[in-house]
């Protein structure tokens, strides 16, 4: 990796946090998008 | 305007009547008070310093915590359903409401604001400031508080929502309600301050009962 | 109640045909996995500016690296926020069906990306201001604006009719919208009241060429990112509430 | 006695009303047609949605397809309907009067003045009384009063003769036939079958 200067610690504190927070997130959104497909295949729901 | 006359007095009388639980808001206000020189020390000089802070802090608690009796009471035994269907327009009802709401929470702290001013060691000169930041704020939080309530009304455990939903809502008028006691920025500050406050007051108890009568007619369908 | 409609539906125009919730779905369903290739993409490149293509600031040291998520961030708290108003506008004045789904969605979303702002902004404070929390006008206003996105998650969740919550919440978010100035006007009064003119300079466009760049390509993407998540959650309310219909239906025992 | 005044040409219309709650519905396409001076009893299962239809046509509840329409009535002076549900809206720590005083200032007083209405409903004596003290029935009865406080040409009335005695119900049957009698209607949701032979009857069968 490039040297990140002195704050180092910082700047990869932040990029690990947001690309955390966000692959939380979208894994969120596409698990509970999943199950109600899921949920709505078991249902007979043939619209998809 | 008959209409608007009959549900404050009908309010009210309610309140009055030892129903509604005006003493149990003023000894929360009052105990919200009293307990912070345990909190942060009995040392004079800084309990003053913090005492207009501490007296707003308490007042809004103490306003946001009753607004769950507001409307439930009426959604539960009809009465909403009925003001929905009466000759007197929904939103006059709401604002007869707004006025009975402060009436019967927020006079009733700032008569006992003395006393806690007294225990947090204000000076004279403090003290009548804050009554008026206090006289010319709580309406701004009736009103978000009433809206609120219309808000959460619809929803069965909607006790404890509609402090947390108003609350950013009312940070203005924390904001300028201290500031308005404490000039660290002046004179003029803590007068610009009073007038923003006042300009609050005035917009909110203006809208939020069409906000809150809008917010019933479609939450109760 | 006919099943869906679909082939017997009038001729609809382009407005009303996204209105229908099984129309909007066949519509955008094909948009996602191209916006998902963008939104990676653009990120790619983004990061790849951040860290490998782009000088430190003179000033601000590597540290202007964390500007990259910070900022896009920050401005998605307040386009989210934007776009969940103009939803509410079409829930309130034209009943728009799909303008409930996507006012629902976007809460969430909101309330990460506003958490996210906040989180960078402290990580990006702490080597500059010394401290994680400064109480200064911008971060303040953030974090009330957090707390109006957690309120209204807390609202959906607690109505169990959804289309009746929907109004009420869309009542509550215009409200919320015209209050989001005042306060962060009050909190910049406060703020300037209580301490100096802050020291945190302003990342406006005067930063140099080869800056900016990374920040707008990480702003596309961010952006982009929200289009594309808040696209499949509202593709996910559209069939929840379907599964709630069938589910009801079942209940009361007439097959689907 | 209430004085001779008769109500205007009034009329409740419904077409191709489905009527329910959200997305449930309880009855599809149902029509009725009220004219002044006619009333219509609702019949049906408990949770065939005779209620929820007297919503609807109240107004309080969205009706789900079709149209409600009350002709005869012009907007400006306030709504033209009473509609009495289940609840009561009495509230302890009031007293009878001032109940019925309260609904008589926000209705407008152009019925009896309150006093008179109670006397009319039986419950002259308790004008005095916590409202808290009131049992089911004379709650009932207080509900009929608040009908005979404002006057409304139309009438929906949910279950009214829960918790009535005999002489509640033959109470309740003459205020009616009085109010039809001076031009007004009435539709009532009710299992009883004394009193309102003379009406019509629409019967709501469960999940038409």
């Amino acid at each position: 990796m490039i040297d990140l200067g002195q704050h180092a610690q910082f700047i990869t504190a932040a990029y690990a946090g947001v690309f955390l927070g966000l692959f939380a997130l979208i894994g969120w959104i596409v698990v509970e998008s999943r199950r109600v497909k899921a949920r709505l295949a078991e249902l007979g729901d043939k619209r998809g | 305007m008959s209409g608007f006359l009959a549900v404050l007095r009908r309010d009210l009388r309610l309140a009055l009547s030892g129903g509604g639980e005006m003493l149990t808001l003023v000894l929360f206000f009052i105990i919200v008070g009293a307990i912070t020189p345990f909190a942060v020390g009995p040392d004079r000089a800084l309990l003053a310093r913090i005492a207009p802070g501490v007296i707003w802090i308490a007042a809004f608690l103490a306003m946001l915590l009753g607004l769950d009796r507001l409307l439930r009471p009426d959604r539960d035994d009809g009465t909403l359903a009925l003001y929905r269907r009466a000759d007197a327009p929904l939103a006059a009802v709401l604002f007869a409401k707004v006025i009975a709401h402060w009436l019967t929470s927020a006079l009733p702290l700032i008569l006992a604001a003395p006393f806690l001013a007294l225990i947090l060691g204000m000076d004279m000169e403090a003290f009548w400031r804050t009554l008026l930041s206090l006289l010319l704020g709580t309406p701004a939080l009736a009103a978000f508080g009433t809206f609120g309530a219309a808000i959460t009304v619809a929803v069965r455990r909607g006790g404890l929502l509609a402090p947390i939903l108003i609350a950013p809502l009312c940070v203005p008028v924390l904001i300028f309600g201290v500031g308005a006691i404490a000039p660290l920025g002046g004179p003029d500050q803590a007068s610009a301050a009073l007038l923003l406050l006042a300009a609050l007051s005035l917009m909110a108890t203006a809208l939020s009962p069409f906000a809150a009568a809008l917010a019933i007619d479609w939450g109760e369908e | 109640m006919n099943s869906d409609g679909i082939n017997d539906a009038p001729k609809m125009s382009w407005w009303n045909r996204l209105a229908h919730p099984g129309q909007f779905l066949i519509w955008t369903r094909p948009l996602v996995w191209p916006l998902v290739a963008l939104t990676a993409a653009l990120f790619a490149i983004g990061l790849w500016f951040a860290f490998f293509n782009s000088p430190a600031d003179y000033q601000m040291g590597d540290t202007v690296r964390i500007m990259y998520v910070h900022v896009p961030t920050a401005w998605l708290s307040q386009f989210v926020y934007g776009t969940m108003a103009v939803s509410a506008l079409g829930t309130l004045v034209w009943r728009h069906p799909m303008a409930d789904v996507s006012m629902k969605a976007a809460a969430p979303l909101g309330a990460v990306f506003t958490a996210l702002a906040l989180f960078t902004g402290s990580m990006w404070g702490r080597p500059t201001w010394g401290t994680f929390w400064e109480w200064d006008g911008r971060m303040t206003s953030t974090l009330i604006l957090l707390f109006l996105y957690l309120g209204l998650v807390a609202l959906w969740r607690a109505f169990d009719d959804q289309l009746r919550a929907a109004r009420v919440i869309a009542i509550f978010t215009l409200v919320g919208a015209v209050n989001v100035p005042i306060i962060k006007f009050s909190v910049d009064w406060w703020s300037t009241l209580h301490q100096p003119a802050s020291v945190f300079t302003a990342e406006g466009p005067k930063m140099p060429g080869s800056l900016l760049t990374p920040l707008f390509v990480m702003f596309f993407a961010f952006t982009f990112l929200f289009i594309t998540l808040q696209l499949v959650s509202m593709h996910t309310e559209v069939r929840r509430r379907r599964v709630m219909t069938l589910e009801r239906k079942l209940a009361r025992g007439d097959a689907a | 006695m209430t004085q001779r005044q008769v109500y205007p040409q009034i009329l409740v219309k419904a077409e191709g009303l489905a009527i329910g709650h959200g997305e449930t519905v309880l009855a599809r396409n149902l029509s009725l047609s009220v004219g002044g001076g006619s009333g219509l009893l609702l019949r049906g299962p408990n949770g065939a949605g005779k209620s929820t239809l007297l919503l609807t046509l109240a107004g309080l509840l969205p009706a789900l397809a079709g149209r409600v329409a009350l002709e005869g009535s012009d907007a400006e002076d306030g709504p033209a309907l009473h509609h009495c549900g289940h609840k009561n809206a009495v509230r302890p720590r009031l007293s009878v009067i001032e109940t019925l005083a309260f609904w008589a200032a926000l209705n407008g007083t152009t019925g009896l003045v309150p006093q008179a209405a109670l006397e009319r409903v039986g419950l002259g004596r308790m004008a005095r009384l916590d409202a808290g003290y009131l049992s089911a029935g004379q709650q009932r009865r207080l509900v009929l009063a608040r009908l005979l406080v404002s006057r409304r040409p139309v009438w929906l009335l949910d279950e009214p003769s829960a918790a009535l005695d005999a002489q509640g119900h033959a109470l309740l049957a003459a205020l009616v036939d009085e109010h039809l009698a001076a031009g007004g209607l009435a539709i009532i949701a009710t299992h009883d079958q004394t009193g309102f032979e003379n009406l019509s009857t629409l019967t709501l069968d469960r999940a038409a």
